[in-house]
C-alpha cells in the first residue's frame, strides 16, 4: 500500500477527455509493486478506460481486499475515494457502499486468493444480487503479497512448477460466474491492452455485477527456485542464500490477442499460455452455448479470453429493491422519520 | 382441603407448560395483554425450546401492583397442558398452590400432590363435543384454558372478548368460535370451582401511559426514527425479529407511494462477516447502517469491528445475547458477551457500549446508538438479550421529539471543501479527538484513500512508528472521551445504605425487587440496605467511578459465569477490585429477584 | 437438537444384514423436527442406505453443521459418532476429521443455508479437495430453524409466496459443482425413497466427494401467512394472533420419480413441482453433456434428478498427499518422531 | 577530525539500509552468521516493509558480549546502501559513529554530518568493473559491502571464507564470484580506512552450545517432534515461514521411502475460519493437529474456538502476533493479542495460552502446548510475535529427551470401553476436571455425540439450567486447574530490590538489560533496583502471585497500547491493580532496552 508522491513526468496522452481531464488526472500514487508485475498493466488500462469515458474522479470508488492486487487502489486515479479493506471483504463492502449510494461508479480490484480462497462465498453472493461493480480479478494463481503459495485459481504460467497443489482441480471464475447466474463475464490478459480496455469500458457500463478475470502474472513468485517453498529446504542444506530476496527487475509482458484468432505468450517462467479470443461467430448472450464453449475449449489448454457472458435484463440490486434513483445517503432525514404522530398512532396497537 | 393461602389481589405468578408449535402462545398472550388492559402491571416470559414443534414450552405470566415483574419462582397456579411434562409442572406448584389440568384423561395418582389444589377442566371434551377438525379443535383448547383462568383469577371477561374483537376484526367466524371456546372454560370453571382464586385480580386504573413491547420491536421503532437505511443482517435467534420488525416497519412507513420508491435497502447477507462488511460500506459512504446478530455473530464480525475501529467508520451493532459458549442454547437469555464486545478484534481495541434495560431503552438505544457511531466514527454495540429482544414488557410509552435530528458527527460537505486547501482524513481533531471526515461523491477535494493498514494522520500509508502511535493514542483517547455521551447510570440512594449493588441491563426489575426484600429483616437475620446502580454503557463515566469510590462494598449482579461487568469495571475505572464482588445466574432464565437476595445474603454472611 | 429416548417399537425390517444387525441398529434419537418434515424422510433413507450397505456403526462419522436438517444427525445410527458442530463448518471440521482418519465412513449432513450461505465457501474447497464423505443438502428453500427466512437454494415449493428474495437468482448447488470440478454429483426428492436409497448408497461408495442435493420440503416455513416475516406486520394491524405458533401436524409427501420419466409432486403449500429422472440415455460421465442438458432443463423448470455426474477418475484429498492407508492417528508416535540423533544433526545446520 | 569513540571490542551496533528485492538479506545473514561462528552472541533484526520489491529495508545488527543483544537504538556504523533514505539514516548514526555509502556517486553536500565518520567504498563501481550482468553485478555488491565491513570491524575473514564455501558447496563458479566480491570490498577497506575502527570484533571462544535460529522454525520442529500429524493453515505474515518449516521438516523427516507414505497432511484451508475447524475435526478424531496465524486469523477463529472450548476438544494454535488492529503493520511486531486470545469467543470461554520468549522457548512451548491441549481437551494458543518468529537469535541448542511420550490426555481405548458399560462423554472427571474422551471408530461403545449447542455431563441436549450450568462451572474449574501445568515464570530476584518488574515473550532481553542498566547511578539519579518476573503462561500460577504479592509496586512491560498483560493479571490474579504499572512500547520495532529504563525512571519521578 506504500504510495510515493509521483515524479512530475509530461505524459504522451496530454489530450483532454470529455471532462476537459487528461489522463494524469486519472493516474494515481506511484505504483509499489515489482517491476514487470502484471497488475501494473491492468491499472494501466484502468487509467486510460476510465479517462476515455470520461468518468468524474470523485465520482468513482475504489474498493479492494488485501494482496499486491488489492494494493493497485491506490495507483490509479488519485481523485477517486479508495477503500483498501479486509482480505476477502471487498464485495461485502461494496455491497453496502452501493446500497448507500447508487450512483457511485464502483470498480472493485481483487486478487485470486482474495476472491477464491477467502472471498469466495462473498464473490457468488455479490454474483447472486447483482451487485451493480466492475469487479476485477488480478489473477497470477499465486498469493503474492505472502510470497508465492498456490491459489485456488487456474493455472497461470509455469505448471510444472507449481508442486502439488496444481494436482487441485483449479477454480475458473468465469465458470463459476456462469454457474451463478452472472450477467457479466470476461477474461482477458494484463498485457493485452488492445482487448483489455473495451472490455473493461463494457464492463463500467454494465448495468449490473461485471466479473472481469484477468489474468496477470506474478514475475516474482513463479520462480519457485526462488520462492520461500524452498527457503527452509535450502538451509537444511547448510545453504544460507536466501534468493527469495533478490527479486530481478523484469519487464512488464505485453502482447496481443489477434481479434478472433489466438496468441502464444510466453510467461516469466518461460511457459507458453495459448490465449484464443472468442470467435467473431460467437453469441455472449446464448448462456448454454457458452458454458458449452468454454468447457470445450477449457478441456484443450487454452484460456478463453473477451467478453464471455452478458445479459443486461436482470435486474440490479437497487431495481430489485425498488430503492429511489436519488442515492439513499441523499434522502433528507424529514421523509426517513415517521415522526412524533405517527409514532403515537402506532403505539395504540401496543396498548 | 383448607385454604393455604391469604388473599392477594394482583399480586400473583401463574405458568402455563404447552407444547409448542399447538397455538398456546396467543392464548397466552391474549391472558397477558388482557391482564394488562386492566391496569395491572404484569410480564410475561416466553421459556421455549430451540426448535418449531412437539416440545415443551413455558409462558410465564407474573402480576405484580407495585411493578415488580422480573420473573418469579414459585407459582400460585400452575396451567399444566403438557402430559409430557406433567410430574415436573406440578413439582413447581408452591404449597396451597393450584394446578390446572386437562381432566378430559384422569391424573396418575403418583402425580397428586396433597397440599395443591387440582382443577380439573375437561378441555379436549369439550371442544371435541363443540367444534370440528383437529386444527380447530388444537387451537380452540388453549381459549378454552384460558377461558378457564379467566374465571379463577377474576380477570375482566369484557376485556378479553374485547380483545378477542379487536384480534379477529373482520374474521368474524374465526371470531366467534374463539369467543364460544372462552366462554366453554369461563362457564365451567365458574361452575365447578369457587370463583374467584384467593389470589386473583382486580381492575386497576388504566396504565395510560404504559405501552406493552418486546425489546426487539423497539429497537426497529428507534432504528426507523434514526433515519437508518441500510441493514444487514445474518438471521439469528433471537435477533431475528429485530430485523422482521424493522422490515414490516420500513414497508409501512419508508414507502412512498407517490414514487413508489422504497428509502431502505435491507440486505439478508450470506452471513455475519457480509453482513458487518455491509454496514461499514454503507456507513462509509454516509448512511446510517446497523446488523442485529448474537454471540456467533458477534465472533464472526470480530474481524471487520476491528476495522471500521481503525480506519474510524461508524457502524452500529445490535447484539440481542443469548446463552453460550458455541451454540450454546439459542432460546435462553444471558449476558455473556460483555467482554467480548467490549474489546472486539486483534490488537489494541475498544468500543463503545450501551445497556439497555427494558424495551424503552431499546428505542432510547438504538437512536442514541447512531448518533455516536457517527460523533465518534466508531463501531457502537448495543447489548440486550433474549428476555428484552423477545419478551413482551409493560414500558412507559415512547416518545418522540420532532426536534431531533441526526448527530452526523464532523463531516465536511461541498462548501466546507471548497474553502479548505488539501483535506487529510486524519488531521484536524477536536477536543474530542475526532477528526473530520468527508463522504465519497460529495466533492473532489473529499477525496481520499480509507485502509485497515499502518496509516499516519494524513491518511497515508505508514510504518513509521511514530505515525502509526500518533493514530492509535488519539483512538484510545476518543475512546474516553466518549464516557461524556453515554446514558448516565441509573441510581438510587437509600438511607442507611450499607453497600452498593451494581448491575446492568435486563437484571433491574429482579435486582430492584431484591434491595426491597433486602431492606426486611428475615427472619432474624437483620435488613440489608443497598444503594442500587445500573450502568448504561461503556466507557464509564463520573457518575459510575463516583458511586464506586463511594461504596466500601459493592455487589455486582449480572448473568455470566465469569463476571464481565465486573472485569469491565475493574479494568476500566479506578476502582479497587476487593470492594467488587460478584453475584451471578445465568442458567438461562431471566433473573428473578431471590437469585439476587440469595447471592447477596450469603456473601454478607446472614 | 433434543433427542428423546425412543419408545421401543417392533420395526417391521427385522431382518439383519451381514454384521447380523437390524435395522433398528441403524436408527438414532426420536426426531423432534416438524411432524412431515421432509428431513425424516431423508433420514429414514440414511438408515435404510447404511444398514442395507451393513457399514458397522461405530466406523460411521455423523457430521453436521447448524439447522433443522443439522439436527438429523442426532435421528440416525445412534452407534456412530456424532459432531453437530457450527453453523456453515461442516465441511471444514469433516476436511479435518477425515485427514486424521481416513478410514471412517464421513456422512455429512447440511441445510441450504448452512451450504449454500455461510458455509458455500467452505462446500466449494472441499468439492476441490475431493474430500472423501457424503455431503447431503437438505434442500428446502428456507432457514427452517431461524423459522422461514428464504435462502440462497433453488425456489423449492410455493413461488408466489416467496416475496422478493426470489427475484434473485437461486444457487444451484449441482451446476456450482459441475464448475467447480466435483465428481459425484446427484439430485433426489426426500419423498422418493426408491431412487433416493439407491443414490445414497452410491454416494457413499464414491471414492470422492459426493454431493446430495435432496429437496425437502419445509412443511411449517412454506405457509407464508404464517411465517414470522408476516408477524409484526399483524401486529400492526391490531390483530396479535401469530399463527407461527401453531404448526399443523401434516404428512411427509412420499412420491415416486418413475426412472426415465417425469412425476408431478405437490408440495404442502399446494405448489406442484416437477420432477424428472434422468434419461436412460443420459451419460453421467460426459461433463459438457451434463452441463448441456442440466442447463436445458432448467430453463424448462423442471427439476432434474438422479445421478447425475460421477468421474471415479480423480484422486480423493489423502491420494493427492501420499498419506498411509493406516490412518494417520494410528501411526505410532515412534514413527513420528525423528528422535534426539537426528535433532542434534540437524542442529548443525543451525551453527 | 579525532576520535569520538573509546576502543570497545565485541560490543557495538549497527545498521544496514538497503532496498529488498535487491538480495542484501544474504549478504546480512552473512555477516551475522559469521559474527556468530566468531563466538560472540549477536543479534539480526530485520525492518522490512509490507512489499516484495523497491522500497527501504533494514537490519540492524547487534554485537555484545554479554549476551544483551535486545535492539539497539543508537549505531556505531551505518551502512548506508539506500539513496531514498540516506537523510533519514545519516541522522541516525550516533555522534562519533560512522557511515559507510556507495562512493561510486558522490554524497550531497547537505547530507554531510562533521559529527560523523563517512567511509566511503565505491561498490558499483568495482562491481560494474569485476562483472558483468546487472543481476550478479546487483547481487554481488552486497557482498562487496560486507566484505568492507569485515575489515573495518575486524570480522574473522576465515570465517566469513568458509560460510561462503558452504553456502556455495556444489556452485563453485556462484562461490567464486562472491569470495571475489567478497575481498574486492575487503581490501579496498583495509587499503582506504584504519582497520579495525574503535569498535570492533575479536574472536570469542566458540558458542559450542549455542544456535541461531527463527522462532517460526523451532516452532515448526517442535510440531515435528510432538508427533503433530494434520496442520491447516491460511498464509499471514509473519506465521507463514511457520509452516513452510513444518512442511520442509515433514518432507525430510515424514516420508516414508520404503512405503512412499507421508506420515502428516498439510491443509491449505480457504481461510482462517477453516484451518482452527480442520484442526477441530482432525483433533476430534485424536489426532495431533495445528494451525499457524496472526491476529487477523485468530480474530476469524473465535467462533470456533468457542466450540473447541465448549465441546472439550483439543486444538493447537500458533499466534504469530504482529501489529494490529486490523490489517495494521503486517511486518512490524507487537503483543496485542493477549486479551483476545485468553477470552476468544462469545459466552464465558477462558483459553489456555503460553508465552515464548525466544526460539528455544517456542521448541519447549510447542510440545508443551500439544500435551496441555489434549490433558486438558481444550484450545492452546501460544503467543510468539513476528520479532521471535521471523528474526535469528542466538539461543542454546535444543535438546530432545527421546523418553518423551505424548501427553494424550484421559483417552478411552478398546480395552477400556469393553469393561465399561456405558460410556457418557462428560462423566467421569478427575481432579482437574477433566473427564475421559474416546475417539471415533476405536470401539462401539465409544460412540458419543459431540455438540456445540447446550449439553449435560451426558453429553446430551439440554436446555434447563442446572444440567448447562453444571457443565460450564466444570470447564471454569478446569481452565484453573491448568495453571499447575503452565511452564513457571522466570524470576530473577536481586539484593535490595525495591521494585518488580513482569513482562513476557520477546520483552525478555531488552528488560533484563534494562534492569542492569537501572541498577547503575544514572548522572546524579539514583540507581533502581529491581526483581524481574517473566511470565510464560495463563493461567497464572502461584509463582506469578507470589511474586505479584511480594512487590508493593511493580511495572509491567508489554509491546501493546493498552496494558494488556497487566489487565489479564488484574482480571486473573488477586493481586490489587494500583500495584502494577505499565511500561508499553508498541510502535512496531522490537523493545530496546532505553525504552524500558525511560519508562520506569519516568514514573519513578528520576
Ligand atoms: C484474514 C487474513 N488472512 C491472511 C492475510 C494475509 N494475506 C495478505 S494478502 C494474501 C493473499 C493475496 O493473494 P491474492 O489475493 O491472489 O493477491 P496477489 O498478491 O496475488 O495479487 C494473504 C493470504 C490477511 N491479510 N488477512
Ligand atoms: C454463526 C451463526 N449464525 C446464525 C445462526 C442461526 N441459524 C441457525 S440454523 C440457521 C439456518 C438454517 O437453515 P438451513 O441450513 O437451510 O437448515 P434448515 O433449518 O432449513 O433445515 C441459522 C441462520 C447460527 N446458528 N450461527
Ligand atoms: S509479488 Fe508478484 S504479484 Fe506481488 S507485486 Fe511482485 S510480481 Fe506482482
Ligand atoms: S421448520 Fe421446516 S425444516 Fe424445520 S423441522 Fe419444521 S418442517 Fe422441518
Ligand atoms: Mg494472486
Ligand atoms: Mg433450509
Amino acid at each position: 500500500m506504500p504510495s510515493i508522491v509521483k515524479p512530475t513526468v509530461t505524459h504522451p496522452g496530454l489530450q483532454r477527455n470529455s471532462l476537459g481531464l487528461s489522463m494524469r488526472d486519472y493516474e494515481g500514487g506511484m505504483s509499489t509493486l515489482c517491476a514487470g508485475c502484471g497488475h501494473d498493466s491492468v491499472t494501466a488500462a484502468l487509467v486510460r478506460a476510465l479517462w476515455e469515458m470520461s468518468v468524474p474522479p470523485h465520482m468513482i470508488a475504489k474498493l479492494s481486499g488485501i494482496g499486491c492486487s488489492s494494493k493497485t487502489t491506490a495507483y490509479f486515479v488519485n481523485g477517486a475515494h479508495g477503500f483498501n479493506s479486509a482480505h476477502g471483504r471487498m464485495a461485502t463492502i461494496a455491497t453496502g457502499a452501493s446500497a448507500a449510494n447508487r450512483e457511485m461508479i464502483y470498480i472493485g480490484v481483487s486478487g485470486d486468493g482474495d476472491s477464491l480462497s477467502i472471498g469466495l462465498g462473498h464473490l457468488c453472493h455479490a454474483i447472486r444480487r447483482n451487485l451493480r461493480m466492475v469487479y476485477v480479478i488480478e489473477n497470477n494463481g499465486v498469493y503474492g503479497l505472502t510470497k508465492g503459495q498456490f491459489s485456488a485459481s487456474a493455472d497461470v504460467g509455469s505448471k510444472a512448477k507449481r508442486g502439488e497443489a496444481n494436482l487441485l482441480a483449479p477454480i475458473d471464475p468465469i465458470l463459476l460466474g456462469l454457474s451463478l447466474g452472472a450477467t457479466f463475464l470476461a477474461r482477458s490478459f494484463s498485457g493485452a491492452k488492445t482487448q483489455l480496455i473495451p472490455i473493461l469500458k463494457a464492463a463500467i457500463a454494465h448495468r449490473g455485477f461485471a466479473l472481469l478475470d484477468i489474468i496477470s502474472p506474478c514475475v516474482t513468485f513463479n520462480d519457485h527456485e526462488g520462492s520461500t517453498k524452498s527457503y527452509l529446504y535450502t538451509r537444511q542444506h547448510e545453504l544460507k542464500v536466501t534468493e527469495t530476496d533478490f527479486v530481478p527487475v523484469q519487464e512488464e509482458i505485453t502482447a496481443d490477442i489477434p481479434a478472433n484468432g489466438a496468441a502464444n505468450i510466453m510467461m516469466h517462467s518461460g511457459d507458453v499460455v495459448r490465449f484464443r479470443s472468442v470467435p467473431e461467430s460467437y453469441d455472449p448472450t446464448d448462456r448454454e452455448a457458452v458454458a458449452d464453449y468454454l468447457m470445450e475449449r477449457q478441456g484443450s489448454g487454452e484460456v478463453v479470453t473477451g467478453l464471455l457472458y452478458v445479459d443486461e435484463s436482470v435486474r440490479d440490486m437497487h431495481e430489485i429493491n425498488g430503492t429511489p434513483h436519488t442515492p439513499l445517503v441523499n434522502v433528507p432525514y424529514e421523509k426517513l422519520c415517521p415522526g412524533s404522530d405517527q409514532l403515537s398512532t402506532l403505539l395504540e396497537s401496543f396498548r | 382441603m383448607q385454604q393455604l393461602v391469604a388473599t392477594r389481589v394482583n399480586d400473583c405468578a401463574f405458568k402455563l407448560a404447552n407444547v409448542n408449535g399447538t397455538g398456546s402462545a396467543s392464548a397466552n398472550s391474549l391472558l397477558m395483554e388482557s391482564i394488562f388492559r386492566m391496569g395491572i402491571p404484569v410480564s410475561g416470559k416466553n421459556l421455549f425450546p430451540s426448535n418449531i414443534q412437539g416440545l415443551p414450552t413455558w409462558y410465564e405470566i407474573r402480576v405484580n401492583k407495585t411493578g415488580y415483574t422480573a420473573r418469579a419462582v414459585d407459582y400460585d397456579l400452575m396451567v399444566a397442558m403438557n402430559a409430557q411434562t406433567y410430574a415436573m409442572d406440578i413439582r413447581e406448584v408452591r404449597e396451597g398452590g393450584y394446578v390446572m389440568y386437562d381432566s378430559t384423561w384422569p391424573l396418575d395418582d403418583d402425580l397428586v400432590r396433597q397440599d395443591v389444589h387440582f382443577l380439573g377442566v375437561p378441555l379436549a371434551e369439550m371442544c371435541n363435543e363443540h367444534f370440528s377438525g383437529s386444527r380447530q379443535r388444537i387451537l380452540l383448547k388453549n381459549i378454552a384454558y384460558a377461558g378457564a383462568i379467566v374465571a379463577v383469577l377474576n380477570i375482566d371477561l369484557q376485556v378479553v372478548t374485547d380483545l378477542l374483537a379487536e384480534k379477529f376484526a373482520g374474521k368474524e367466524k374465526l371470531r366467534a368460535s374463539n369467543q364460544i371456546a372462552l366462554k366453554l372454560g369461563y362457564e365451567y370453571a365458574r361452575e365447578h370451582f369457587d370463583c374467584p382464586l384467593p389470589f386473583h385480580l382486580e381492575v386497576g386504573k388504566p396504565l395510560e401511559d404504559k405501552i406493552l413491547i418486546d425489546g426487539n420491536t423497539a429497537t426497529a421503532l428507534g432504528c426507523l426514527y434514526a433515519g437508518a437505511t441500510v441493514a444487514a443482517w445474518y438471521p439469528i435467534t433471537p435477533a431475528t425479529s429485530l430485523m422482521d420488525a424493522f422490515k414490516s416497519f420500513c414497508q409501512r412507513y419508508r414507502h412512498d407511494p407517490a414514487t413508489g420508491d422504497n428509502n431502505y435497502l435491507i440486505v439478508q447477507a450470506e452471513d455475519e462477516l457480509a453482513a458487518i462488511g455491509v454496514v461499514i460500506g454503507a456507513s462509509w459512504n454516509g448512511a446510517r447502517a446497523f446488523t442485529s446478530t448474537a454471540g456467533p455473530g458477534i465472533s464472526l464480525m470480530n474481524e471487520l469491528l476491528g476495522l471500521a475501529y481503525y480506519a474510524e467508520i461508524p457502524a452500529v451493532v445490535f447484539d440481542v445475547q443469548r446463552t453460550g459458549p458455541s451454540t450454546g442454547m439459542p432460546t435462553r437469555t444471558q449476558q455473556g458477551d460483555i467482554l467480548e464486545c467490549a474489546y472486539a478484534s486483534h490488537g489494541d481495541t475498544k468500543h463503545i457500549l450501551l445497556f439497555p434495560a427494558n424495551p424503552a431503552e431499546c428505542f432510547e438505544c438504538a437512536v442514541k446508538a447512531f448518533d455516536l457511531a457517527e460523533h465518534f466514527q466508531t463501531p457502537v454495540m448495543v447489548l440486550s438479550d433474549l428476555d428484552i429482544g423477545m419478551n413482551d414488557w409493560v414500558v412507559p410509552s415512547l416518545t418522540w421529539d420532532d426536534s431531533y435530528r441526526p448527530d452526523r458527527g464532523r463531516v465536511l460537505n461541498a462548501e466546507d471543501l471548497k474553502e479548505i486547501g488539501t483535506f487529510y482524513r486524519y488531521l484536524g481533531e477536536n477536543e474530542e479527538y475526532v477528526a473530520p471526515r468527508t463522504l465519497p461523491g460529495v466533492h473532489p477535494k473529499g477525496a481520499y484513500f480509507t485502509r485497515g493498514s499502518g496509516h499516519n494522520r494524513y491518511g497515508g500509508y505508514t510504518e513509521t512508528p511514530d505515525e502509526y502511535q500518533e493514530v492509535v493514542d488519539r483512538l484510545a483517547l476518543k475512546h474516553r472521551a466518549a464516557e461524556r455521551y453515554i446514558l448516565p447510570p441509573v441510581v438510587q440512594l437509600h438511607e442507611g445504605a450499607t453497600i452498593g449493588v451494581v448491575t446492568l441491563g435486563s437484571c433491574d426489575l429482579a435486582v430492584r425487587e431484591a434491595l426491597e426484600q433486602l431492606a426486611q429483616p428475615d427472619d432474624g437475620a437483620p435488613p440489608i440496605i443497598a444503594d442500587y446502580m445500573r450502568v448504561r454503557g461503556f466507557p464509564f463515566g463520573e457518575d459510575v467511578r463516583a458511586f464506586l469510590h463511594d461504596h466500601e462494598l459493592s455487589f455486582v449482579v449480572e448473568q455470566n459465569r465469569d463476571g464481565q461487568l465486573r472485569s469491565l469495571l475493574i479494568l476500566e475505572t479506578c476502582t479497587q477490585k476487593s470492594k467488587l464482588r460478584s453475584v451471578l445466574a445465568y442458567g438461562g432464565f431471566p433473573l428473578s429477584a431471590p437469585q439476587v437476595v440469595e447471592g447477596i445474603r450469603s456473601q454478607m454472611g446472614r
